[in-house]
């Protein structure tokens, strides 16, 4: 009846196949030995990071005044851009059980392992164009990152303690202020005991630029960075603090509130973060996909037909092709000695083998020693 | 070591309430049901995961576990069964088990086996059975415990959390679906967690089987 | 009862040409398997041509298959057709004007928001919108479809309507039978509708079906004369 | 509520008909309550509660917080009443504006917080600068009608079970035991507010009612989802064991006769003495459970030379 149609075969761009049917363009990638992300599948992308002269203690004398940024990093992998600021705060310790200074603290032995280490509250911004409430992989990537900092170690509570110093104001109204465990510190500073403790408290803001694929490694390595160059200022409190006891009485109550001075942080000194090196660890992450055989471009029946194998793993997945058909993710977080602080594997619709683990393992350990020997 | 029981809620289309160890889990399952219009797929079944803390709002720690219980439930979902349509899967952890501010793990292995037993006892079509565990290894690195209690669990070196889609009666593992661990481990520890982790995980399998057994007596009792 | 099967396990299937697939049995597009999606008893029941296999499993969300009798609640109406939801929060089903017996353009049909209709699935893909008709296409008559007047309706798990319909000796509509005269219209989707001239016998109905759905057959008898004696005989 | 629950008009007719018949569909009474299951869990302050098939889970917890400034005497106290999809589909996570949602945490707020029931000022540690924030968590698990109800008993039972660490001060020096060192301390709780909710239907139409001739308003109480669904006015009464009404909330819908709040007002007051006495009895049911060596142990039974 109607005259035959005939169908002419569509063709597109590659990038247009990329985003219409990611999948299908993936496997026609594979099938030729490639990937979208035209690297070779066990290849990383190069990372070059700065500390972006960011922190009001970085050698440069940034101006002082109203830059409260303690630590940066600018990183640059692919297309993807990411700028880490760590910024902190001084937090007073309202201390459950009541602990003298010198006997250690009994209560959480060596045994309480996670609560021995502090930990930094990131928050993950990826600039997409769009304000608004944070999306649901901002979310994610900020709670993964606050839980594998916690659980990796990097940080020990004792280096966020803060030491008090005090100022004191001699006979001629010139301010000086000595630290306890400075060395030429007076015996008054040595003597001065506060009964309130201080900790001091870390803030990453971590931007995303650009984004071209999985997020978490990226902004991991950026974190870490940021903290080796992080410093911590000094703080002291006046020598003159005399809690002003204010009486109040309220409906029939009355009681002296104690209005207590804060401690205020010293615009000059700084001291650097101390990490535990050890512990240092930087990420990767890898992907597992099975050759899907329907969808192979016709070979030409002149090369030898070599058994393709079945599924490939890719190291550092790129771009919105491989990120969109690939399901089964490999991520790992470890140090060069092969100590791992996280491994998070999702199986997805294909399979993953343990030589698969074994062998990003491998990779991953390699690419932890390749990064680190940038800082 | 397990206590579950299905059908617990009436409104819903699935529901079960799981105890494992000291950590309390409840699930419902409605679903498939008309999505709202920026849920809807175009070809396969959408899911919307909540889940609820037992102390305070939730934060972005339940929205984490929200995508963990989202990676492992996708694979295993017959999602081209229900194109268009929608199913709601709700967690409400009654007891956590575990120190909330530090770890998370004990919640969300039992979150992924109630998952199973909500969905079954649902009728949602499901390609697999799927389990999961818990594993934790101790201060001193040698003793790996499964399913460990909360002083344990605080004074493990590293925290793991195994869930494997298994066959074959829950006999032979099909494929992994989620591990992810935490804490300082090497690549040694890690293979042994597997190792452990699967018998675990057939055990664990076996149990649920168990309540399902329950489910479809009680699902027939009438005839 | 036959072997129970869980999702994962595998169909006692040797041959393997064409094999008919029900409810509860899919196959993988990827790798061709048969394989249950859901929790029950398998059923394979062989012929001579073929073999059909599917899972006899209970649930209470109810998913239109063709040819299913359902009982369904108008919810709203447009310009050619009826939007009829068939059970609570699932996606409505369209019931056209011109699914009715000796329908035409001018004489619409006189139904309203909030009635109950008694029709059958005729158009069920899993991408489109389901369609019921209440004709009998084959005969142009009514075949007890349309509007269900008065009475109420009983909300029981699917299974237990599959009982209800297919298994005439199922006692438990005999033994109401007995205590009260009723019109009955069991819809495959989980709704029981039944009237009776008096509510007290309704009510009575009501109470005796959503009891017996959780208790042993050998319960009923004793169910149903407890709640047709309470109700009765307690004349305010 | 974006979704709803969707009704026939004949099963609408049915309830309704059998209303005026002295019938509800779970052989009840008008004036009759479900009967009402508090179960206490391991920890201190995690109660469910269940109402028939409702089903409310209650937590409490407690942490040291900082006083607002303008009431450095007082303790802090929340309640959060969330509805999640558990409940039934017709409610949406995290959208709170839902009608019936907005006045059940209103008329809890009003009940438990506000009437003082539990004593704020006994939670201050350092006034000015410590004290105890107490936060009660209801999540609603199971929804056949009678949220209110059941959520405000689980707040109380909740409440009364809980036990906060130990705390003493000396001067600055403020020292919080933990659970294994001291016993920890309940709360002070002065009243225990029971919310009872009253469904009122018009079995004529509306028309005839507004002249006001007829007001045989069939009057329920404790009403199932179905019959809540249906009713035409609410009104929730909230009364403790001293006769004392802590809160009245008749949030529109049909006007009902003065003289029937009075004796709506003994109805309830019978029911929350019976609910008192329940919850008490579960209680010490509870406490002698926990510690059925320290009857053994304690000092007052007869030293055994």
């Amino acid at each position: 009846m109607s005259k035959a149609v005939e169908v002419r075969p569509m063709t597109f761009y590659p990038e247009v196949l990329a985003r219409i049917a990611p999948d299908l363009s993936m496997q026609r990638h594979l099938s030729l030995g490639l990937r979208p992300s035209l690297r070779a599948s066990e290849e990383f992308r190069n990372v070059e990071i700065s500390d972006g002269k960011l922190s009001c203690a970085s050698k440069e004398t940034v101006n002082r005044s109203g830059n409260n940024i303690l630590g940066s990093n600018v990183l640059k992998c692919g297309k993807t851009m990411i700028v880490t600021s760590i910024t902190g705060g001084v937090v007073e310790e309202n201390v459950p059980v009541e602990q003298d200074d010198e006997e250690p603290a009994l209560e959480n032995s060596d045994a309480d392992r996670a609560s021995q280490f502090g930990c930094i509250y990131p928050v993950v911004e990826v600039e997409c164009g769009r304000a608004g409430a944070p999306t649901d992989e901002e979310m994610t990537l900020s709670q993964r990152i606050y839980n594998c900092f916690l659980h990796s170690g990097l940080l020990s509570k004792e280096a966020l303690k803060v030491s008090v110093g005090v100022k004191s104001t001699n006979a001629d109204g010139q301010a000086s202020i000595q630290y306890p465990d400075e060395k030429d510190s007076t015996d008054l500073a040595k003597s001065f005991k506060p009964r309130r403790k201080w900790t001091y408290v870390l803030y990453a803001k971590i931007q995303v630029f650009s984004r071209d694929g999985p997020l978490f490694e990226l902004c991991w390595n950026s974190l870490i960075y940021a903290l080796q160059t992080t410093q911590l200022p000094r703080a002291f409190v006046d020598e003159r603090t005399t809690d002003l006891k204010i009486p109040v009485s309220m409906r029939g109550r009355s009681a002296a509130i104690r209005e207590t001075f804060d401690i205020l942080c010293d615009p000059v000194k700084f001291q650097p973060l101390k990490l535990n090196a050890e512990n240092i660890s930087f990420a990767s992450n890898f992907a597992v996909i099975e050759l899907d055989p329907e969808a192979q471009l016709p070979k030409d029946d002149d090369d030898m037909q070599v058994d393709s194998p079945t599924s490939v793993l890719l190291a550092d997945i790129q771009g919105e092709a491989e990120e969109a058909s690939v399901s089964s993710i490999v991520s790992v977080v470890t140090g060069t000695a092969g100590n791992m602080k996280h491994f998070k594997a999702i199986g997805g619709d294909s399979k993953i083998t343990l030589d698969m683990i074994k062998k990003s393992i491998k990779l991953a350990k390699l690419r932890s020693s390749d990064l680190e020997g940038k800082s | 070591m397990l206590f579950a029981q299905t059908g617990v809620l009436e409104l819903v289309d699935g529901s079960c309430k799981l105890q494992c160890g000291e950590t309390t889990v409840m699930c419902s399952v409605t679903g498939p049901i008309e999505p709202k219009a920026r849920q809807e797929l175009p070809a396969q079944l959408a899911l919307e995961i909540v889940v609820r803390p037992c102390r305070g709002v939730p934060s972005t720690r339940e929205k984490l576990l929200e995508d963990q219980v989202r990676g492992v439930v996708t694979p295993v979902l017959a999602r081209y069964l229900y194109p268009r349509q929608l199913a709601q899967l709700c967690f409400q952890i009654l007891e956590s088990g575990e120190p909330e501010e530090l770890y998370s793990s004990k919640e969300l292995s039992a979150c992924i086996n109630a998952a199973f037993l909500a969905l079954v006892d649902a009728g949602i079509g499901i390609q697999a059975s799927f389990a999961s565990v818990c594993l934790s290894i101790l201060e001193d690195g040698q003793r790996l415990l499964v399913n460990p209690s909360q002083a344990e669990l605080i004074e493990s070196r590293s925290t793991h959390v195994l869930a494997l889609q298994l066959a074959a009666g829950a006999k032979k593992v099909e494929n992994l679906l989620l591990l992810e661990s935490y804490g300082d481990f090497d690549e040694q520890t890690l293979l042994q967690v597997l190792q452990t982790g699967e018998e675990a995980c057939v055990k664990t399998a076996l149990e649920l089987r168990k309540v399902i057994e329950q489910k479809l007596q009680k699902d027939f009792v009438w005839r | 009862m036959s072997t129970m099967i869980l999702p994962g396990d595998e169909f006692h299937l040797e041959s393997r040409e064409n094999v008919l697939l029900g409810p509860g049995a899919y196959c993988d597009p990827r790798n061709q398997k048969v394989q249950p999606v859901t929790a029950g008893f398998e059923v394979v029941t062989e012929t001579k041509k073929n073999v059909s296999v599917h899972v006899e499993h209970n649930s209470k969300r109810y998913i239109p298959a063709v040819g299913d009798l359902v009982v369904g609640l108008i919810t709203g109406s447009f310009s050619d057709s009826y939007r009829v939801s068939l059970s609570n929060f699932s996606t409505p089903v369209t019931l056209s004007y011109m699914a009715f017996p000796n329908a035409s353009k001018k004489n619409r049909p006189s139904l309203k928001v909030g009635d109950l209709v008694y029709a059958r699935v005729c158009k069920a893909d899993k991408e489109l919108e389901a369609e019921v008709e209440c004709v009998d296409s084959s005969t142009g008559k009514d075949a007890g479809f349309g509007l269900l007047e008065g009475g109420t309706i009983a909300e029981v798990s699917l299974a237990f309507c599959r009982e209800l319909t297919f298994n005439g000796d199922y006692p438990l509509l005999s033994l109401l039978a007995k205590n009260a005269q009723f019109e009955v219209a069991i819809g495959i989707n989980g709704k029981v509708w039944f009237k009776c001239d008096d509510i007290r016998h309704t009510m009575a109905c009501y109470r005796s079906i959503t009891e017996c759905e959780h208790r042993t057959q050998s319960e009923h008898k004793s169910i149903i004369s407890k709640h047709f004696k309470t109700l009765l005989n307690s004349v305010p | 509520m974006a979704k709803e629950i969707e009704i026939s008009t004949s099963e609408a007719k049915f309830l309704i008909e059998a209303l005026r018949q002295g019938l509800r569909s779970d052989s009840r009474k008008f004036e009759e309550t479900r009967d009402v299951g508090i179960k206490f869990g391991k920890d201190y302050g995690d109660v469910t509660v269940t109402m028939g098939k409702t089903k409310v889970h209650c937590r409490i917890s407690c942490n040291i917080a900082q006083p607002y400034e303008d009431r450095p005497f007082e303790g802090l106290f929340f309640i959060s009443t969330e509805t999640s999809p558990m409940a039934g589909p017709q409610f949406e996570n995290g959208n709170n504006t839902g009608e019936d949602e907005v006045l059940c945490s209103r008329i809890i707020e009003k009940a438990v917080r506000r009437s003082g029931a539990l004593d704020v000022e006994g939670l201050c540690i350092v006034a000015g600068s410590k004290c105890w924030a107490v936060r009660a968590d209801v999540h609603f698990l199971n929804c056949d009608g009678g949220f209110i109800d059941v959520s405000c008993i689980a707040v109380m039972c909740g409440l009364l079970h809980f036990r906060k660490p130990d705390v003493t001060i000396s001067g600055e020096q403020v020292t919080i035991h933990p659970v294994e060192e001291r016993e920890p301390v309940p709360l002070g709780v002065l009243h225990v507010p029971i919310c009872v909710t009253f469904s009122f239907f018009n079995p004529e139409d509306a028309e005839e009612n507004i002249k006001g001739e007829s007001n045989n308003e069939i009057c329920l109480l404790d009403a199932t989802l179905k019959e809540e669904l249906l009713r035409d006015g609410t009104l929730t009464v909230t009364l403790n064991k001293n006769r004392e009404v802590v809160q009245v909330s008749k949030a529109g819908g049909l006007p009902m006769d003065a003289l029937t709040l009075m004796d709506c007002c003994h109805k309830a007051f019978k029911i929350t003495e019976t609910l008192t006495d329940q919850i008490n009895e579960e209680l010490k049911l509870d406490a002698e459970s926990r510690n059925k060596y320290a009857a053994l142990l304690s000092s007052e039974n007869a030293r055994v030379s």
